[in-house]
Protein backbone atom coordinates (compact mmCIF):
# COMPACT_ATOMS: atom_id res chain seq x y z
CA UNK A 1 0.00 0.00 0.00
CA UNK A 2 1.02 4.06 -0.40
CA UNK A 3 1.22 6.94 1.12
CA UNK A 4 0.19 9.46 -1.39
CA UNK A 5 2.51 12.96 -1.72
CA UNK A 6 1.11 16.30 -2.58
CA UNK A 7 3.11 19.31 -4.11
CA UNK A 8 1.91 22.22 -3.44
CA UNK A 9 2.38 25.78 -4.84
CA UNK A 10 5.26 25.87 -6.73
CA UNK A 11 6.65 22.52 -5.93
CA UNK A 12 4.00 21.39 -8.24
CA UNK A 13 5.99 22.61 -11.08
CA UNK A 14 9.41 21.51 -9.52
CA UNK A 15 7.85 17.62 -9.47
CA UNK A 16 6.15 18.17 -12.82
CA UNK A 17 2.98 16.43 -11.18
CA UNK A 18 0.79 17.47 -8.35
CA UNK A 19 1.42 14.22 -6.72
CA UNK A 20 2.57 10.73 -6.75
CA UNK A 21 2.09 7.82 -4.32
CA UNK A 22 5.17 6.14 -2.83
CA UNK A 23 5.40 3.10 -0.41
CA UNK A 24 4.61 3.21 3.27
CA UNK A 25 5.80 3.47 5.92
CA UNK A 26 7.63 6.60 4.61
CA UNK A 27 9.54 8.78 6.95
CA UNK A 28 11.72 12.13 6.03
CA UNK A 29 15.08 10.42 4.82
CA UNK A 30 12.73 8.06 2.59
CA UNK A 31 10.91 10.80 1.53
CA UNK A 32 14.03 12.72 0.41
CA UNK A 33 14.86 9.57 -1.74
CA UNK A 34 11.76 9.30 -3.24
CA UNK A 35 10.84 12.84 -4.26
CA UNK A 36 12.48 14.33 -7.35
CA UNK A 37 15.55 15.75 -6.65
CA UNK A 38 14.79 19.68 -7.66
CA UNK A 39 12.13 19.06 -4.40
CA UNK A 40 13.91 17.27 -2.18
CA UNK A 41 16.55 20.42 -2.66
CA UNK A 42 13.42 22.88 -1.12
CA UNK A 43 12.40 20.36 1.32
CA UNK A 44 15.69 21.00 2.78
CA UNK A 45 14.88 24.71 3.35
CA UNK A 46 13.50 25.39 6.67
CA UNK A 47 10.72 27.54 4.98
CA UNK A 48 9.13 24.67 3.54
CA UNK A 49 6.60 23.08 5.93
CA UNK A 50 5.54 19.35 6.00
CA UNK A 51 2.02 18.06 6.41
CA UNK A 52 0.98 14.49 7.36
CA UNK A 53 -2.81 13.12 7.79
CA UNK A 54 -3.77 16.80 7.89
CA UNK A 55 -1.51 18.49 10.48
CA UNK A 56 1.61 20.63 9.93
CA UNK A 57 4.61 18.60 11.16
CA UNK A 58 6.73 21.47 13.82
CA UNK A 59 9.37 18.93 13.40
CA UNK A 60 9.41 17.57 9.63
CA UNK A 61 12.77 15.28 9.40
CA UNK A 62 10.10 12.97 12.53
CA UNK A 63 7.99 12.30 9.53
CA UNK A 64 6.20 9.08 9.89
CA UNK A 65 3.79 8.54 7.35
CA UNK A 66 1.23 5.09 7.58
CA UNK A 67 -0.12 3.59 4.74
CA UNK A 68 -3.17 5.56 3.90
CA UNK A 69 -1.66 8.56 5.18
CA UNK A 70 -1.84 12.07 3.15
CA UNK A 71 1.47 14.08 3.16
CA UNK A 72 1.80 17.68 1.69
CA UNK A 73 4.58 19.36 0.58
CA UNK A 74 4.04 23.25 1.36
CA UNK A 75 6.18 26.18 0.34
CA UNK A 76 6.02 29.66 1.03
CA UNK A 77 2.35 30.98 1.62
CA UNK A 78 0.83 33.67 -0.34
CA UNK A 79 -2.87 34.73 0.34
CA UNK A 80 -4.78 38.38 0.46
CA UNK B 1 -32.94 37.80 -4.09
CA UNK B 2 -31.87 34.75 -1.33
CA UNK B 3 -31.13 36.54 1.68
CA UNK B 4 -27.16 35.06 2.93
CA UNK B 5 -27.49 33.75 6.55
CA UNK B 6 -23.88 34.66 8.21
CA UNK B 7 -22.40 32.77 11.00
CA UNK B 8 -21.76 34.11 14.56
CA UNK B 9 -19.33 35.05 15.75
CA UNK B 10 -17.48 33.80 12.52
CA UNK B 11 -18.33 33.88 9.18
CA UNK B 12 -15.86 31.78 7.10
CA UNK B 13 -15.59 30.91 3.73
CA UNK B 14 -13.66 29.51 0.98
CA UNK B 15 -15.27 30.58 -2.72
CA UNK B 16 -14.79 29.06 -5.84
CA UNK B 17 -16.42 31.69 -7.66
CA UNK B 18 -17.30 35.45 -7.45
CA UNK B 19 -19.08 36.73 -4.10
CA UNK B 20 -20.86 39.49 -4.06
CA UNK B 21 -19.59 41.91 -1.94
CA UNK B 22 -22.19 44.64 -1.11
CA UNK B 23 -24.59 41.84 -0.64
CA UNK B 24 -22.38 40.03 1.81
CA UNK B 25 -21.98 43.29 4.09
CA UNK B 26 -25.33 44.06 3.73
CA UNK B 27 -26.17 40.72 5.45
CA UNK B 28 -23.31 41.15 7.93
CA UNK B 29 -24.35 44.42 9.29
CA UNK B 30 -27.49 42.77 9.25
CA UNK B 31 -26.51 40.09 11.53
CA UNK B 32 -24.33 42.31 14.12
CA UNK B 33 -27.33 45.14 14.81
CA UNK B 34 -25.64 45.96 18.17
CA UNK B 35 -22.05 46.68 17.14
CA UNK B 36 -21.36 50.37 17.08
CA UNK B 37 -18.71 49.80 14.44
CA UNK B 38 -18.67 47.42 10.98
CA UNK B 39 -14.61 47.65 9.19
CA UNK B 40 -14.06 46.15 6.44
CA UNK B 41 -11.55 45.29 3.33
CA UNK B 42 -12.02 43.96 0.32
CA UNK B 43 -8.93 42.89 -1.82
CA UNK B 44 -9.29 42.52 -5.89
CA UNK B 45 -6.73 41.74 -8.26
CA UNK B 46 -4.95 44.77 -9.59
CA UNK B 47 -5.08 45.27 -13.26
CA UNK B 48 -1.18 45.84 -13.50
CA UNK B 49 1.91 44.75 -13.98
CA UNK B 50 0.79 42.80 -16.99
CA UNK B 51 -1.29 40.49 -15.30
CA UNK B 52 -3.74 38.48 -17.35
CA UNK B 53 -5.10 36.02 -14.58
CA UNK B 54 -4.33 35.30 -10.90
CA UNK B 55 -4.99 31.77 -9.95
CA UNK B 56 -4.90 30.62 -6.10
CA UNK B 57 -4.68 27.30 -4.77
CA UNK B 58 -5.02 25.92 -1.55
CA UNK B 59 -5.07 22.86 0.73
CA UNK B 60 -8.28 21.46 1.42
CA UNK B 61 -7.22 19.85 5.05
CA UNK B 62 -5.23 22.57 6.22
CA UNK B 63 -6.57 26.11 4.45
CA UNK B 64 -10.02 26.40 6.07
CA UNK B 65 -8.95 24.99 9.65
CA UNK B 66 -6.08 27.27 9.95
CA UNK B 67 -8.70 30.27 8.94
CA UNK B 68 -11.00 29.64 11.72
CA UNK B 69 -8.56 29.37 14.00
CA UNK B 70 -6.94 33.00 13.32
CA UNK B 71 -10.80 33.99 13.46
CA UNK B 72 -10.83 32.81 16.73
CA UNK B 73 -7.79 34.60 17.47
CA UNK B 74 -9.12 38.01 16.41
CA UNK B 75 -12.20 36.93 18.32
CA UNK B 76 -9.94 36.40 21.66
CA UNK B 77 -8.02 39.48 20.91
CA UNK B 78 -10.27 41.99 20.80
CA UNK B 79 -14.19 43.02 21.85
CA UNK B 80 -15.81 41.99 18.74
CA UNK B 81 -19.52 40.81 17.99
CA UNK B 82 -18.56 38.92 15.18
CA UNK B 83 -16.05 38.44 12.22
CA UNK B 84 -16.46 37.83 8.19
CA UNK B 85 -13.50 35.92 6.53
CA UNK B 86 -14.48 35.16 2.93
CA UNK B 87 -11.42 33.59 0.66
CA UNK B 88 -11.67 32.94 -3.13
CA UNK B 89 -9.73 30.29 -4.71
CA UNK B 90 -9.47 28.70 -8.02
CA UNK B 91 -8.68 31.77 -11.49
CA UNK B 92 -9.60 35.09 -10.92
CA UNK B 93 -9.28 38.13 -13.39
CA UNK B 94 -8.30 41.71 -12.85
CA UNK B 95 -10.85 43.65 -10.71
CA UNK B 96 -12.30 40.26 -9.39
CA UNK B 97 -12.47 39.93 -5.85
CA UNK B 98 -9.79 38.01 -4.05
CA UNK B 99 -10.91 38.37 -0.46
CA UNK B 100 -13.20 40.03 1.91
CA UNK B 101 -12.94 40.32 5.68
CA UNK B 102 -15.26 42.47 7.99
CA UNK B 103 -14.94 42.77 11.94
CA UNK B 104 -17.97 44.46 14.11
CA UNK B 105 -17.25 45.87 16.70
CA UNK B 106 -18.55 47.93 20.27
CA UNK B 107 -15.78 50.54 19.72
CA UNK B 108 -14.28 51.34 15.95
CA UNK B 109 -10.51 50.93 16.90
CA UNK B 110 -11.38 47.14 18.07
CA UNK B 111 -12.53 46.82 14.56
CA UNK B 112 -9.79 48.32 12.94
CA UNK B 113 -7.21 46.45 14.50
CA UNK B 114 -9.27 42.82 13.98
CA UNK B 115 -9.25 43.45 9.99
CA UNK B 116 -5.75 44.76 9.96
CA UNK B 117 -4.39 41.76 11.80
CA UNK B 118 -6.96 39.48 9.83
CA UNK B 119 -5.33 40.85 6.45
CA UNK B 120 -1.80 40.09 7.88
CA UNK B 121 -2.38 36.92 8.35
CA UNK B 122 -4.12 35.69 5.73
CA UNK B 123 -1.12 37.55 3.38
CA UNK B 124 1.82 35.54 5.01
CA UNK B 125 0.44 32.84 7.04
CA UNK B 126 -2.86 31.31 5.94
CA UNK B 127 -2.37 28.05 3.55
CA UNK B 128 -2.73 29.62 -0.05
CA UNK B 129 -0.47 29.36 -3.01
CA UNK B 130 -1.13 32.82 -5.30
CA UNK B 131 0.73 32.39 -9.07
CA UNK B 132 0.01 35.00 -12.03
CA UNK B 133 0.16 34.39 -15.75
CA UNK B 134 1.93 37.61 -17.18
CA UNK B 135 2.18 37.55 -21.16
CA UNK B 136 5.62 35.84 -20.31
CA UNK B 137 4.36 32.59 -18.59
CA UNK B 138 3.46 31.87 -14.88
CA UNK B 139 4.61 33.52 -12.04
CA UNK B 140 4.66 31.92 -8.56
CA UNK B 141 4.24 35.20 -5.91
CA UNK B 142 5.83 34.78 -2.04
CA UNK B 143 4.98 37.52 0.20
CA UNK B 144 7.32 40.49 0.74
CA UNK B 145 9.40 41.32 3.25
CA UNK B 146 6.94 44.03 3.75
CA UNK B 147 4.34 41.40 4.91
CA UNK B 148 6.39 39.70 7.11
CA UNK B 149 6.97 43.04 8.98
CA UNK B 150 3.10 43.54 9.29
CA UNK B 151 2.53 40.55 10.12
CA UNK B 152 5.08 40.97 13.28
CA UNK B 153 3.47 44.04 14.35
CA UNK B 154 0.97 41.41 16.27
CA UNK B 155 3.17 39.47 17.83
CA UNK C 1 -33.13 48.97 -8.54
CA UNK C 2 -31.47 52.22 -9.75
CA UNK C 3 -27.36 52.26 -10.22
CA UNK C 4 -26.02 54.75 -7.30
CA UNK C 5 -23.51 56.98 -9.48
CA UNK C 6 -20.43 57.75 -7.66
CA UNK C 7 -17.94 61.00 -7.35
CA UNK C 8 -14.33 60.52 -8.37
CA UNK C 9 -11.95 60.95 -6.24
CA UNK C 10 -14.20 62.21 -3.28
CA UNK C 11 -17.68 61.42 -2.83
CA UNK C 12 -19.29 63.18 0.17
CA UNK C 13 -22.44 63.85 1.01
CA UNK C 14 -24.69 64.66 3.75
CA UNK C 15 -28.05 62.13 4.03
CA UNK C 16 -31.33 63.31 6.06
CA UNK C 17 -32.56 59.53 5.32
CA UNK C 18 -31.22 56.07 5.91
CA UNK C 19 -28.45 55.16 3.76
CA UNK C 20 -28.05 51.65 1.89
CA UNK C 21 -24.74 50.32 2.60
CA UNK C 22 -24.52 47.50 0.55
CA UNK C 23 -25.46 48.99 -2.35
CA UNK C 24 -23.58 51.73 -1.76
CA UNK C 25 -20.47 49.89 -0.93
CA UNK C 26 -21.07 48.27 -4.31
CA UNK C 27 -20.87 51.16 -6.02
CA UNK C 28 -18.07 52.63 -5.06
CA UNK C 29 -16.46 49.23 -5.75
CA UNK C 30 -17.37 49.29 -9.33
CA UNK C 31 -16.34 52.95 -9.70
CA UNK C 32 -13.32 52.01 -8.71
CA UNK C 33 -12.35 48.70 -10.89
CA UNK C 34 -8.01 49.83 -10.48
CA UNK C 35 -7.62 49.49 -6.95
CA UNK C 36 -5.84 46.53 -5.56
CA UNK C 37 -8.22 47.32 -1.90
CA UNK C 38 -10.96 49.03 -0.65
CA UNK C 39 -11.14 49.41 3.54
CA UNK C 40 -14.20 50.79 5.14
CA UNK C 41 -15.87 51.69 8.15
CA UNK C 42 -19.66 52.14 8.79
CA UNK C 43 -20.69 53.29 12.50
CA UNK C 44 -23.94 52.78 13.85
CA UNK C 45 -26.03 54.30 16.49
CA UNK C 46 -25.53 51.44 19.45
CA UNK C 47 -28.69 50.19 21.35
CA UNK C 48 -27.49 50.44 24.41
CA UNK C 49 -26.82 53.09 27.80
CA UNK C 50 -30.91 53.51 27.04
CA UNK C 51 -30.58 55.25 23.80
CA UNK C 52 -34.11 55.77 22.20
CA UNK C 53 -32.95 57.95 19.51
CA UNK C 54 -29.67 60.24 18.61
CA UNK C 55 -30.17 63.16 16.70
CA UNK C 56 -27.24 65.02 14.63
CA UNK C 57 -27.43 68.63 13.64
CA UNK C 58 -25.34 70.17 11.42
CA UNK C 59 -24.78 74.11 9.89
CA UNK C 60 -25.15 74.03 6.32
CA UNK C 61 -22.58 76.26 5.22
CA UNK C 62 -19.53 74.96 7.14
CA UNK C 63 -20.47 70.97 7.15
CA UNK C 64 -20.50 69.91 3.50
CA UNK C 65 -17.45 72.21 2.76
CA UNK C 66 -15.24 70.76 5.65
CA UNK C 67 -16.19 67.25 4.90
CA UNK C 68 -15.06 67.85 1.07
CA UNK C 69 -11.78 69.28 2.79
CA UNK C 70 -11.15 66.53 5.00
CA UNK C 71 -11.65 64.62 2.02
CA UNK C 72 -9.22 66.36 -0.14
CA UNK C 73 -6.41 66.20 2.58
CA UNK C 74 -6.59 62.52 2.54
CA UNK C 75 -6.26 62.62 -0.98
CA UNK C 76 -2.98 64.37 -0.65
CA UNK C 77 -1.67 62.54 2.21
CA UNK C 78 -2.04 58.91 0.39
CA UNK C 79 -1.88 57.73 -3.05
CA UNK C 80 -5.50 56.93 -3.07
CA UNK C 81 -7.67 56.38 -6.06
CA UNK C 82 -10.77 57.71 -4.18
CA UNK C 83 -12.69 58.51 -0.90
CA UNK C 84 -16.56 57.87 -0.09
CA UNK C 85 -17.71 59.90 3.16
CA UNK C 86 -21.45 59.93 3.73
CA UNK C 87 -23.33 61.18 6.82
CA UNK C 88 -26.07 61.04 7.76
CA UNK C 89 -28.27 64.22 10.10
CA UNK C 90 -31.13 64.38 11.92
CA UNK C 91 -33.32 61.61 13.90
CA UNK C 92 -31.73 57.92 14.20
CA UNK C 93 -32.94 54.67 16.11
CA UNK C 94 -30.71 52.29 17.49
CA UNK C 95 -29.39 50.05 14.79
CA UNK C 96 -29.45 53.02 11.98
CA UNK C 97 -26.32 54.09 9.72
CA UNK C 98 -24.83 57.03 11.05
CA UNK C 99 -21.55 57.37 9.02
CA UNK C 100 -19.88 55.21 6.03
CA UNK C 101 -16.18 55.91 5.02
CA UNK C 102 -14.87 54.62 2.86
CA UNK C 103 -10.76 54.68 0.61
CA UNK C 104 -9.73 52.74 -2.59
CA UNK C 105 -5.96 52.66 -2.42
CA UNK C 106 -3.31 50.56 -4.97
CA UNK C 107 -2.04 49.43 -1.72
CA UNK C 108 -3.79 47.65 1.91
CA UNK C 109 -2.04 50.17 4.31
CA UNK C 110 -3.14 53.51 2.87
CA UNK C 111 -6.57 52.47 2.08
CA UNK C 112 -6.33 51.23 6.30
CA UNK C 113 -4.98 54.46 7.14
CA UNK C 114 -6.91 56.85 5.07
CA UNK C 115 -10.56 54.97 6.34
CA UNK C 116 -8.97 55.69 10.28
CA UNK C 117 -8.14 59.21 9.56
CA UNK C 118 -11.34 60.29 8.13
CA UNK C 119 -13.20 58.66 10.62
CA UNK C 120 -11.40 60.50 13.72
CA UNK C 121 -11.44 63.95 12.40
CA UNK C 122 -15.19 63.40 11.39
CA UNK C 123 -15.69 62.63 15.35
CA UNK C 124 -13.95 65.19 16.93
CA UNK C 125 -13.37 67.82 14.27
CA UNK C 126 -16.54 67.91 11.65
CA UNK C 127 -19.38 70.60 11.83
CA UNK C 128 -21.39 68.15 13.89
CA UNK C 129 -23.71 67.92 16.85
CA UNK C 130 -24.78 65.03 18.67
CA UNK C 131 -27.56 64.42 21.27
CA UNK C 132 -29.07 61.19 22.56
CA UNK C 133 -32.56 61.04 24.09
CA UNK C 134 -32.62 58.35 27.22
CA UNK C 135 -35.08 58.04 29.58
CA UNK C 136 -34.41 61.11 31.62
CA UNK C 137 -33.97 63.29 28.19
CA UNK C 138 -31.98 64.70 26.11
CA UNK C 139 -27.85 64.67 26.48
CA UNK C 140 -25.51 66.29 24.26
CA UNK C 141 -22.29 64.54 23.89
CA UNK C 142 -19.36 66.18 23.49
CA UNK C 143 -15.89 63.94 22.17
CA UNK C 144 -13.84 61.65 24.58
CA UNK C 145 -10.33 62.69 25.47
CA UNK C 146 -9.75 59.45 23.54
CA UNK C 147 -11.29 60.77 20.44
CA UNK C 148 -8.89 63.82 20.74
CA UNK C 149 -5.64 61.70 20.99
CA UNK C 150 -6.70 59.57 18.09
CA UNK C 151 -7.01 62.84 15.82
CA UNK C 152 -3.77 63.85 17.46
CA UNK C 153 -2.15 60.58 15.87
CA UNK C 154 -2.35 62.41 12.63
CA UNK C 155 -0.77 65.83 13.43
CA UNK D 1 -31.76 96.14 9.36
CA UNK D 2 -30.00 92.85 11.08
CA UNK D 3 -27.87 90.03 11.81
CA UNK D 4 -29.14 86.66 12.33
CA UNK D 5 -27.29 85.26 15.28
CA UNK D 6 -27.45 80.69 15.13
CA UNK D 7 -26.84 78.75 18.26
CA UNK D 8 -25.94 75.61 17.28
CA UNK D 9 -25.81 71.80 19.26
CA UNK D 10 -25.78 72.63 23.27
CA UNK D 11 -26.13 76.64 22.57
CA UNK D 12 -29.67 75.92 21.28
CA UNK D 13 -30.68 74.71 24.52
CA UNK D 14 -28.89 77.32 26.24
CA UNK D 15 -30.19 80.41 24.29
CA UNK D 16 -33.58 79.13 24.87
CA UNK D 17 -34.04 79.67 21.20
CA UNK D 18 -32.24 78.43 17.79
CA UNK D 19 -31.87 81.86 16.43
CA UNK D 20 -32.34 85.20 16.89
CA UNK D 21 -31.75 89.01 15.21
CA UNK D 22 -29.89 91.47 16.26
CA UNK D 23 -29.13 95.21 15.58
CA UNK D 24 -26.18 95.58 12.39
CA UNK D 25 -23.41 96.29 13.06
CA UNK D 26 -22.44 93.58 15.48
CA UNK D 27 -18.71 93.44 17.03
CA UNK D 28 -17.55 90.79 19.45
CA UNK D 29 -18.76 93.30 22.36
CA UNK D 30 -22.04 93.43 21.47
CA UNK D 31 -22.59 90.25 20.22
CA UNK D 32 -21.50 89.10 24.09
CA UNK D 33 -23.96 91.77 25.29
CA UNK D 34 -26.87 90.60 22.89
CA UNK D 35 -26.92 87.09 24.17
CA UNK D 36 -28.26 85.50 26.68
CA UNK D 37 -26.30 85.59 29.67
CA UNK D 38 -25.71 82.02 29.90
CA UNK D 39 -24.85 81.93 25.90
CA UNK D 40 -22.04 84.65 26.52
CA UNK D 41 -20.13 82.50 29.50
CA UNK D 42 -19.91 79.83 27.20
CA UNK D 43 -18.97 81.88 24.11
CA UNK D 44 -16.18 83.04 26.18
CA UNK D 45 -14.38 79.39 26.26
CA UNK D 46 -11.48 78.85 23.97
CA UNK D 47 -13.21 75.78 22.73
CA UNK D 48 -16.64 77.53 21.28
CA UNK D 49 -16.01 78.94 17.89
CA UNK D 50 -17.82 81.62 15.83
CA UNK D 51 -18.41 81.68 12.13
CA UNK D 52 -18.98 85.00 10.19
CA UNK D 53 -20.88 84.74 6.70
CA UNK D 54 -19.57 81.15 6.18
CA UNK D 55 -16.23 81.56 7.81
CA UNK D 56 -14.75 80.11 10.76
CA UNK D 57 -13.20 83.03 12.57
CA UNK D 58 -9.16 82.50 13.36
CA UNK D 59 -10.30 85.44 15.86
CA UNK D 60 -13.85 85.31 17.23
CA UNK D 61 -13.01 88.68 19.45
CA UNK D 62 -12.19 90.24 15.62
CA UNK D 63 -16.23 89.92 14.73
CA UNK D 64 -17.45 92.34 12.84
CA UNK D 65 -20.81 91.39 10.92
CA UNK D 66 -22.78 93.63 8.20
CA UNK D 67 -26.02 93.63 7.82
CA UNK D 68 -27.14 90.71 6.40
CA UNK D 69 -24.50 88.73 7.58
CA UNK D 70 -25.56 84.90 9.57
CA UNK D 71 -23.19 84.79 12.63
CA UNK D 72 -23.07 80.94 13.84
CA UNK D 73 -22.12 79.80 17.71
CA UNK D 74 -20.70 76.90 17.79
CA UNK D 75 -19.89 74.72 20.63
CA UNK D 76 -17.67 71.27 20.53
CA UNK D 77 -18.26 68.78 18.06
CA UNK D 78 -19.33 65.32 17.81
CA UNK D 79 -19.79 63.27 15.02
CA UNK D 80 -19.08 60.19 13.68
Amino acid sequence: MAVRVLFLGSLRDSAGTPEADYPAPLDWQGLLAAVPSAVAGQLREPHVHVACAGKVLSDKTGLAAQDGDEVALLPPVSGG
Amino acid sequence: MARLTIQSPADVRLLDSGMSVGEALAAFNAAHPEAGGIATFLGKVRPDEDVRVLELTHYEPLTLPGMQQLADKALQRWPLDGVLMWHRVGVMHPGESIVLVAAAARHRRDAFHAVDFLMDYLKSAAWFWKREKRPDGWHWIEPRAQDFADRNRWV
